[in-house]
């Protein structure tokens, strides 16, 4: 053995595939993957404002559009996505607050995300039936 | 080689390493302190340490009670001039760790608190739950990058002393990471490389407790003193030696044997109250409630494991809310490890290997006979904790006297001259090659870690909690016969890069020389007192003969040569040790006779 | 060390999350599914007239404003942060096409409800 | 060594940097008794079996952070970790994930050492205090408000955990950034703007994009995915308030 040369040759493993390593990344990728559809969503908005301004028929095509089969299995789909979103997003929400203190006892992570969810339900229950009250 | 140039190095980065590099560059700014550790410094074992630091700050209090407490906890092989300075300055280090910011637990009107810890007259232990060590540790080293001038040299294993001209000059390490080496050369060297735990097999100490900075100070010539005093820790894991922490007794906690009998009371600690009290029953020092279960096992009285014979630690009386947060570490500890609740079930404990009462003789101002070495921390003995430390004494030594050693050292180092480097260079490759020896050797046979087991038996056959002539001869006989086939070790593993095999083997060097040391001390001392108790005829304490210090010289091929040493007394005579209602009359009394103080 | 402007991104992302957390799901549902399958909800709700006319009035501008630049500004950073996982490096240049396509769609959302008028 | 009748096969990752193109996993048998960590399996290999096998650990009760590893692919700590968890199927033992690989089980971690110098973490206090005035004053409350992040064993799981470190290493990661929030949080510190210099890049707190995992294989439940993700709201209040009252921001 000779003491005075440097054999150190760390090994730098790869990322590639790094998700496939765990089931937590798998969840966190299905978290972040809600994007696209939510841009989406977005875009059919737009395109519809976009018909609004062109006039009635135009506005009454994308309608129509929206009554076809694929849109509503779209919008289905849209649906649960935004399902998972709302869950996710409160899940992920106490780790962006500082401790919350509720009689002098810090209040639980999970609490927060129940909090979060329950908030969700009310509001968009509260958006419903407020569409529901205008109905002509 | 490689050669660095420093005005200070310092082997060893835990508690009192760090904080004499801290003392050394604050001293003078302009000093260079090489900080050499063969593992991070966070990873020291320091970090490990549960209960807390005793230093005197309540009003009913006083340093009187601190100094008489260490003293008669160490059955008066204290040294009382070392006592009463370190007594003096405990407050002031520990609230100096404060100010570095380290979390103490504190009381509602946002002062430090204090617990109550086994053979102190009063509550008088800092604590930051039970992650005292943890939390002093990672505040030094955290507080210690503050400063340029400390130069760390992590994962660096120390192999030698560089001793020239009379006086050490410096040390050889080897580079893990590349197993290449250093010298770092330097005008004064502080060893604060902690205890030898490690000579016996089960036992609280990390793996890397291994006595290197007390081997490498015996091999110069340097005397370890008073290494026959090992301390049993009355309350571990059975099996892997885990602590548990005296603060489950300090915060109330009971000792059961298997029939639920609080029997501390059998042994003049009672009587038993509720109420925790100090220097009653569970609070009474180490040494007496390691042997008292040690007598339970005799009667038939305790709980067999697979490990041997355990008691009960009975921490369920306090609740789930207080145990989490006075206790989390113990909860972890029973949960994880054991499959225990503490606030439902009892967890059974035995004494294990805890701590090195001796080591390298150092005096009140860290020197060591060897003119420009220090030590400091568990690895000195400077005469503190005399033949029984009491709990939480030892994390404030570590920064009292660390301080300390970082001062005087950076003081010497001012007025002495680097010597001739090629002189030296010439010594650190001496050192190189019997370090290189270990390893580039092809006929060796013996296995160390064979060795190493070995030699943790017959450490706990001979060394234990109770030992006799017969035994300690066999034991020194063993460690002989190590000692022997030691020379003949074989490493595996021939690699550079990272080789734990070789450095293994070093480290089993090391530890048979120190467990010599340990055995050879103890079979001198004819008599009993703190951690070193025998069964043959010499039951009793016997201050006409043994009221000193032992010192083990290295020999060359040979056992330890061993002397005596007077102790230094100053205000208290050697008196009974006495705890519980014995003690409380004990006082009573003295209070009555004109004070010797 | 160089300030980072991800504050910008991160709080249209963040308003936009929390938008489309609360709200998502009946959207989706109303626009979707109960307005196009008259399930629970009039198809008249979401007639060229009434859509018109809430599109005219201030309120109902910003509610579609809001909407549409908000979920595109929230999902754009996560399809970002996608494509940075997925190791498609395009770096600086994905990160300008992408925050310049919402910035488009922001542009012509606030264009087309103006062009509206009150 | 042990009388215990269940054997254990561990795969452990070998790579020996003087001999090896790359790492491979090799097979040992190994006899064990139900309290048994991983580490002490490690340790029956290294005693019994096999010398050349090279592994950090020193305190075996999980607090010194010396032995992390990924364990069956989950980042832990090998002393906390039980053999009879995984009996009896086999175990695989690697080196921890996004580190360099040293050797066998060790990996280099001199990123994670700097990154801790560099984010400045000991006190910077409001008031310099002398140590005959005695201690700051500190309540229970303010004490609670960084005492779980004081707790890291700089075991370093939690960077294993991160891909965002593992895609790049820039990035300060979770257990520095714990450790910045810890003593930002502490109500002693004034340094919270010179240590935010390195929060507020692109490499501080936005290098995360909250993927929680950190928090997830953390030992010690210091939670470094909170400590990181609350400061992204001060550190984009901080930004745009600096438009506004310049003078009151960290430059
Ligand atoms: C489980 C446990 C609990 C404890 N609880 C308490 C308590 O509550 N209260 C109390 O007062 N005391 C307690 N103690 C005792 C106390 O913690 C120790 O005595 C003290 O921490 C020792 O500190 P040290 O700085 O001397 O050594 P250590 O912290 O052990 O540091 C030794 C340093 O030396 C280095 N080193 C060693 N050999 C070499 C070499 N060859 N080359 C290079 N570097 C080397 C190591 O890397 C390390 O950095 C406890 C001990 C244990 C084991
Ligand atoms: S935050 Fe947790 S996982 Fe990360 S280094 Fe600290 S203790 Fe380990
Ligand atoms: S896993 Fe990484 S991305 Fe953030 S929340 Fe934790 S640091
Ligand atoms: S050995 Fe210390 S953390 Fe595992």
């Amino acid at each position: 053995m000779s003491a005075q040369t440097d054999k150190r040759h760390p090994y730098r493993r790869p990322m590639r595939g790094w998700w496939k390593r765990d089931r937590y990344y798998i969840r966190y990728l299905a978290m972040e993957a809600t994007s696209i559809l939510i841009a989406l969503y977005a875009l059919i908005l737009l395109f519809g404002l976009l018909r609004l301004g062109q006039g009635e028929a135009a506005f009454n095509g994308w309608l129509e559009a929206l009554r076809s089969a694929p849109s509503v299995a779209l919008h289905v789909l849209l649906l649960l996505v935004f399902v998972y979103h709302s869950y996710s997003w409160f899940k992920v929400m106490p780790k962006t607050l500082p401790a919350i203190y509720w009689r002098g006892a810090k209040l639980p992570q999970p609490v927060i995300t129940r909090i979060g969810v329950c908030a969700a339900v009310i509001v968009n229950l509260l958006v419903i039936i407020l569409l529901t009250g205008l109905q002509p | 080689m490689e050669v660095f140039k420093a005005d200070v190095a310092i082997v060893g980065a835990g508690g009192a390493g760090l904080r004499a590099a801290i003392a050394a560059v604050e001293a003078d700014p302009s000093l260079s302190v090489a900080l050499i550790s063969k593992v991070y410094p966070m990873r020291s074992h320091t970090v490990a340490a549960e209960g807390g630091a005793a230093g005197v700050v309540r009003d009913d209090d006083s340093l009187d009670y601190h100094f008489h407490d260490t003293v008669a906890g160490g059955d008066w092989l204290c040294d009382q001039d070392v006592v009463e300075y370190f007594v003096a300055h405990c407050a002031a280090s520990l609230t100096q760790l404060e100010h570095w910011g380290c979390p103490w637990s504190r009381k509602p009107d946002g002062h430090v608190n204090v617990r109550a810890f086994g053979g102190m007259k009063v509550e008088r232990t800092w604590f930051a739950a039970d992650r005292s060590g943890f939390h002093m540790l990672h505040t030094l080293f955290q507080t210690s990058i503050k400063y340029p001038s400390i130069r760390r040299f992590d994962e660096y294993f120390c192999t030698d002393l560089v001793v020239e001209d009379g006086r050490c000059q410096g040390v050889v390490a080897i580079e893990v990471a590349t197993g290449r080496f250093t010298f770092i050369q330097a005008k004064a060297v502080i060893l604060a490389t902690g205890g030898a735990g490690r000579v016996y097999r089960e036992n609280t100490n990390g793996g890397i407790v291994t006595g290197d900075g007390m081997s490498l100070a015996y091999r110069q010539g340097a005397p370890l003193r008073d290494m026959e005093f090992m301390q049993f820790h009355p309350t571990c894991m059975p099996g892997t030696g885990l602590l548990f922490t005296e603060a489950c007794r300090g915060e109330g906690g009971f000792l059961l044997n298997k029939d639920g009998y609080r029997f501390l009371q059998d042994y003049g600690l009672g009587p038993a109250e509720e109420q925790p009290r100090n220097k009653f029953m569970e609070l009474g020092p180490r040494d007496r409630l390691s042997q008292a279960i040690w007598h339970e096992e005799r009667k038939g009285r305790t709980i067999d494991t697979p490990y041997g014979a355990a008691v009960n630690l009975d921490l369920r009386h306090l609740g789930r809310k207080k145990l989490q947060e006075r206790l989390p570490l113990i909860c972890e500890l029973a949960e994880e490890y054991m499959g225990i609740d503490p606030a439902q079930e009892c967890i059974p404990v035995r004494p294990g290997i805890h701590y090195t009462m001796g080591g390298i003789y150092a005096n009140l101002e860290t020197e060591t006979p060897l003119p420009g070495l220090y030590a400091a921390g568990e690895c000195a003995s400077n005469g503190i904790h005399g033949a029984n430390r009491l709990g939480s004494n030892s994390l404030v030594d570590i920064i009292v006297f660390g301080k300390l050693a970082g001062e005087r050292a950076a003081e010497y180092a001012r007025e002495v001259q680097h010597s001739e480097p090629t002189t030296l260079a010439k010594l650190a490759a001496d050192a190189e090659q019997r370090a290189l020896d270990v390893v580039n050797r092809t006929d060796g046979s013996e296995k160390h870690s064979i060795l190493r087991r070995e030699m943790g038996q017959s450490m706990e056959s001979g060394c234990g909690i109770y030992r006799t002539a017969d035994e300690m001869q066999s034991t020194c006989d063993k460690l002989a016969e190590l000692r022997e086939r030691y020379g003949n070790v074989n490493v595996e593993d021939k690699s550079t890069v990272w080789n734990s095999d070789w450095l293994g083997a070093l480290e089993v060097g090391y530890l048979l020389e120190v467990a010599e040391a340990v055995a050879h001390s103890a079979l001198n001392r004819k008599e009993s007192r703190g951690a070193h108790q025998r069964l043959d005829g010499f039951e009793q304490r016997d201050d006409a003969n043994y009221l000193k210090h032992t010192l083990a010289f290295h020999t060359a091929d040979g056992p330890p040569r061993i002397e005596y040493q007077d102790v230094v007394i100053t205000r208290s005579q050697p008196g009974t040790r006495a705890y519980g209602a014995a003690g409380v009359a004990e006082d009573a009394q003295a209070a009555q006779e004109p004070a010797h103080d | 060390m160089k300030r980072s402007n991800e504050p910008v991104f991160w709080a249209l992302f963040g308003a936009g999350g929390m938008l489309s957390a609360l709200t998502g799901v009946a959207l989706v549902f109303v626009t979707g599914i109960g307005v196009p399958l008259a399930l629970l909800l009039s198809p008249e709700l979401m007639s060229y007239v009434n859509m018109l006319a809430f599109a005219q009035h201030w309120l109902g501008k910003l509610v579609i404003f809001a909407v549409i630049a908000l979920f595109l500004w929230h999902a754009t950073l996560r399809i970002l942060l996608l494509l940075h996982d997925f190791g498609i490096r395009a770096g600086p240049a994905s990160a300008l096409i992408g925050n310049g396509l919402a910035l488009l769609c922001t542009l012509a959302a606030a264009y087309l409800l103006l062009a509206l008028g009150f | 060594m042990t009388d215990g009748n269940k054997i254990i096969e561990m795969e452990v990752l070998r790579y020996r940097p003087e001999q090896d193109q790359e790492p491979f996993y090799q097979s040992y048998e190994v006899p064990f008794l139900d309290d048994w960590s991983v580490l002490q399996g490690l340790q029956y290999i290294k005693d019994d079996l096999d010398g050349t096998l090279s592994f950090r650990w020193s305190c075996r009760m999980a607090i010194c952070g010396s032995c992390g590893m990924m364990i069956n692919g989950v980042p832990g700590l090998g002393c906390r970790s039980f053999l009879r968890n995984y009996y009896p199927g086999k175990l695989r033992v690697a080196a921890l994930e996004h580190f360099p690989i040293e050797r066998d089980l060790v990996v280099v971690v001199d990123d994670f050492m700097n990154k801790l110098a560099q984010i400045k973490p000991y006190l910077i206090p409001k008031q310099v205090r002398a140590l005959d005035q005695g201690e700051y004053l500190q309540t229970p409350r303010q004490l609670e408000q960084y005492r779980q992040f004081s707790t890291c064993i700089n075991c370093m799981l939690c960077y294993a955990a991160c891909p965002q470190y593992g895609m790049n290493t820039d990035f300060t990661g979770p257990g520095i950034l714990a450790l910045m929030h810890r003593y930002n949080a502490d109500s002693r510190d004034d340094g919270r703007a010179q240590r935010m210099e390195l929060g507020h890049a692109d490499a501080g707190v936005w290098g995360c994009t909250a993927v929680g995992y950190c928090s997830e294989v953390c030992p010690k439940d210091v939670d470094p995915a909170h400590a990181i993700n609350q400061n992204k709201m001060g550190s984009a209040i901080d930004y745009f308030l600096r438009f506004v009252k310049p003078r009151g921001a960290s430059q």
